[in-house]
């Protein structure tokens, strides 16, 4: 049953895949929050989603529209202030996975969500770091949803707001960072993973219908593959309706621009 | 102890020019009535503290109040750009404003340790990021147990902070439910305090025991302002207006239609038009 | 994700000889079964972390549970001196017991900084007294932009954390009300964690958006044990027993009385006692 | 109208005296709590009450046996977590007036709670410093109470738990402390306090009845005078109804022992 998809759906789709049902995840605003609450809705009823505005086990039924909704708070476990939650949730190393996404990325997936041009003299300012420079090293590993294009991903970085890889290897140990760092990059395109060695972002899956021509196209530096590289499988039917239907209650409760994202 | 005066009197009591202001909220809570007031009195020179700067500093830069800023994500949660933020720092208009940039884990700790009396907080951070590169105020200590070295940065002490709180009681004593923020640590970590409330109420009444309140003493002013959030919002009483956020994107983008919008909504009008925002929102659900 | 087991089995998994353990409780519901439970475990060579160790401790440290202390404030609240605390520090009975004595706020601070993930607390603290002279572990750093000079200590970090809340829901979180001490913190500053609670319900209903509620997932081992804080008190539940706090000065003054009581009400008993004690306190008041 | 009263009775009533409407006080067990609710039931019925449990502004009906129980936390305003309060309120800088006590206390009110004897080889292990090292440095002022004798009130202190006024005169501020410190100490027989310059702890007003021979000889230094000596007001009848009232709604809720503070 391949029922028709678009691509941020298959984007979307196979980020909620990569979650377990025992992740406790730091959930940010966009296509985070639409995977990690579809993974809530299929195959991880348990997961644990926490909201950088202090929402612990939160179920929301429509997507925050922002961080910290009210629907955010009604329908969690309890809310916690925000210095507590970047001090004992966040720095206390007890959220598996956070989400990330950003207007730049390169190839050891550090990213940038600060500025593009110089930083005292920007060609467009970006909203700034937030959460995402302590989520990059203090979540146990990080996903990135990003849709994939030539202007976001870029050879080098104007500004790197978020450690990654750094510059590959073994650069994160050296920084005395202890947790993986970037281990999944889900674009409309294909899926990367870190090579275990290089950790350079390498594409382990390709979605339906891609081919490496797109991808190199639409990638700032000479794309690698892995020795095995996967067809994504599909959107289910029930991954595609689960994910509508959120969007289409999104819409009703929010107006109409809500599904932008 | 806190004494509660009209917004304006408040407003007038609480911030200066020149004053360092954190007028905080997370999403939930954002002090727009109060905002609107700053500007109406036509405070300039201010430095503006903020984790998540949104409309309403976009609304307080455009008009030329600030002269810098410290935050660390500005954005129109959910829609995209700060027009006038942007245009400030892309193009100086109206004027320069200069910036402090954090993440949000050192704007966080920062008002903890304001709360707390210290002169600066430390925490894990930074690591591997520019912006210790572009904000000097970055700076770091040695853990004297294990060598590792923390991140630092100065303390937030702001001169006035300004928040929006679900009610007062007669006492003056504030109470805050829901989506908390830094809003307490960022009254207790400042010199004087205004908080608009949407009522006062003779007594919380049965509440939990842990409630988060902030006793009248760590308060100079409140102000009662019915619907003094929107289009945040205020759990219990009205939810986000959405809406707005997303039109703001639109008015911002022009400084032509910016000015506009200003005189007409906030230059030529009253706290009141608040309370009438909510009416209208519940009139709208109904 | 915590796991509802019996008492005893509860114990056996999180407490283990040679931990660090932090049973902590700050007059209000501390964890009297669950110590019981220890000292009839026979555990050995424990170093015990807590603020205000009383009654259960000294009873810990008079069975031999313990070679060490870490400790700010060791009394019979309201009562006077802890005998078998004494007896360890002054006279080595029934064993020698090193200690590291702290300040409160120095105590507080650790655990905040624990369950923060950080390898030490700053803060404000130690000025003037001799307490550095006599506790190496308190050392300091200076702040990179004022110059002043802050006390360090290491974080808490326990193996093992116990504490007893008022209840636990169908999927295992845990809530706390009323005076919290520090036992959040050391839940999440701890590798494993023990939480005995009052009883076990659906749902925890009705409640502050703000409860302190320990996730699931932060708690390795529940037991249900009625009345496990007696003569400590749950709010909601019971009230303190203040009369045992004045007896226990008479049986705990002599080594004899000491473990002649300790046969006959912890050996030699289950943990279904604290039920029991409750309920005659009820009776008493009616 | 001056009742037969006993020692401690006009101990309590001459430091409930000193406390101010306007005063957040950090309360201490025993005498300080009797003291505190005193005047909060008299004089200064605006006094805001807190006890290091975390229990703010706090209106006990009766007084707790333990700083902790359960009447604290029901009459108060709100109880937060003991990290909270030392760190936002006691180190913070919010409380104007913390009382303390202690086994031994020197002619700098600097008082010791940690042991008698060598610390290693103690002759008496008392309790310890508690909440005492950061009370004496972070509140506005310290106000003493303690019963006077030649054990406790020494020349020399076996341990120094918490900082009075040093070695005298400038002391504290050499340690960069920037609160008054022990500002009067109160004791059964008189009233204490620190002399402008020197800070040597100097009898300002003697209780009635007593001699300055009695109080000499309850004293291990030489006991110095302020320029004009006054004589403590006896208590009032109205004082000594509260206090006494008090102590009986305690004894009834705790039974009997209660009142032997």
């Amino acid at each position: 049953m391949s029922a028709a998809y678009k691509p941020n759906e298959i984007m979307t789709i196979a980020a909620a895949r990569a979650l377990r049902n025992e992740d406790v995840c730091f959930v940010g605003i966009g296509m985070p929050s639409a995977a990690s609450n579809v993974a809530r809705l299929t195959h991880a009823p348990g997961i644990t989603l926490i909201y950088e505005s202090g929402t612990v086990a939160t179920k929301p039924t429509v997507l925050p529209l922002s961080i910290g909704d009210g629907e955010l708070c009604d329908t969690a476990l309890t809310t916690v202030s925000v210095p507590e939650m970047f001090r004992y949730w966040l720095q206390g190393g007890r959220i598996t996975v956070g989400f990330l996404g950003g207007a730049q990325i390169d190839k050891y997936a550090n990213l940038n969500t600060t500025v593009v041009g110089p930083y005292d003299k920007p060609k467009v300012r970006l909203p700034g770091g937030g959460g995402a420079p302590e989520i990059a090293n203090s979540c146990g590993e990080i996903f990135i949803i990003m849709a994939q294009g030539k202007r976001g991903f870029v050879g080098k970085l104007d500004f790197v707001t978020s450690l990654g890889h750094g510059e590959g290897g073994k650069h994160r140990e050296k920084l005395g960072v202890k947790t993986k760092g970037p281990t999944r990059l889900v674009t409309d395109l294909c899926i990367f993973e870190p090579d275990p060695e290089t950790k350079e972002m390498t594409v382990v899956s390709i979605h339906p219908g891609v081919t490496r021509e797109q991808i190199q196209d639409n990638t700032g530096w000479q794309v690698r593959y892995a020795n095995k590289v996967a067809e994504t499988a599909p959107p289910t039917a029930q991954e595609l309706d689960v994910l509508r239907e959120l969007h289409a209650r999104t819409a009703r409760a929010h107006g109409e621009a809500a599904q932008k994202e | 102890m806190s004494r509660v005066l009209s917004l304006a009197e408040a407003v007038e009591s609480v911030v200066r020019d020149g004053d360092t202001v954190s007028m905080e909220g997370f999403t939930h809570l954002i002090p727009h009535a109060a905002g609107h007031e700053v500007i109406r009195q036509g405070r300039k020179h201010l430095t503006l503290i903020r984790m998540t700067p949104d409309l309403i500093y976009d609304q307080m830069i455009g008009m030329g109040c600030a002269d810098r800023l410290v935050f660390s994500w500005g954005g129109n949660p959910g829609v995209g750009s700060l027009h006038r933020l942007r245009d400030a720092i892309e193009n100086g208009w109206p004027h320069k404003l200069e910036i402090e940039e954090h993440s949000h884990a050192a704007m966080a700790n920062a008002y903890e340790a304001g709360a707390a009396g210290l002169p600066c907080a430390v925490f894990r951070g930074y690591i591997g990021t520019d912006l210790p590169k572009v904000n000097p105020k970055i700076k770091s200590i040695t853990c004297p147990y294990t060598g590792e070295k923390l991140a630092t940065v100065p303390a937030h002490r702001p001169d006035a902070a300004v928040i929006h709180a679900l009610k007062a009681d007669r006492e003056g004593n504030v109470l805050l439910e829901g989506i908390l923020g830094v809003q307490k640590e960022a009254v207790l970590a400042a010199k004087r305090s205004l908080v608009t409330v949407e009522e006062v109420v003779d007594d919380f009444g049965p509440r939990s025991l842990n409630a988060c309140i902030l006793p009248s003493w760590t308060v100079s002013a409140i102000a009662v302002v019915p619907g003094g959030a929107f289009p945040s919002y205020a759990q219990g009483y009205y939810t986000r207006f959405n809406a707005f956020y997303k039109e703001w994107d639109g008015i911002s983008r022009e400084r032509d239609s910016f000015l506009a919008w200003m005189k007409e909504n906030v230059l030529g009008k009253t706290p009141d038009v608040f309370a009438a925002h909510v009416r209208a929102l519940r009139i709208a659900a109904e």
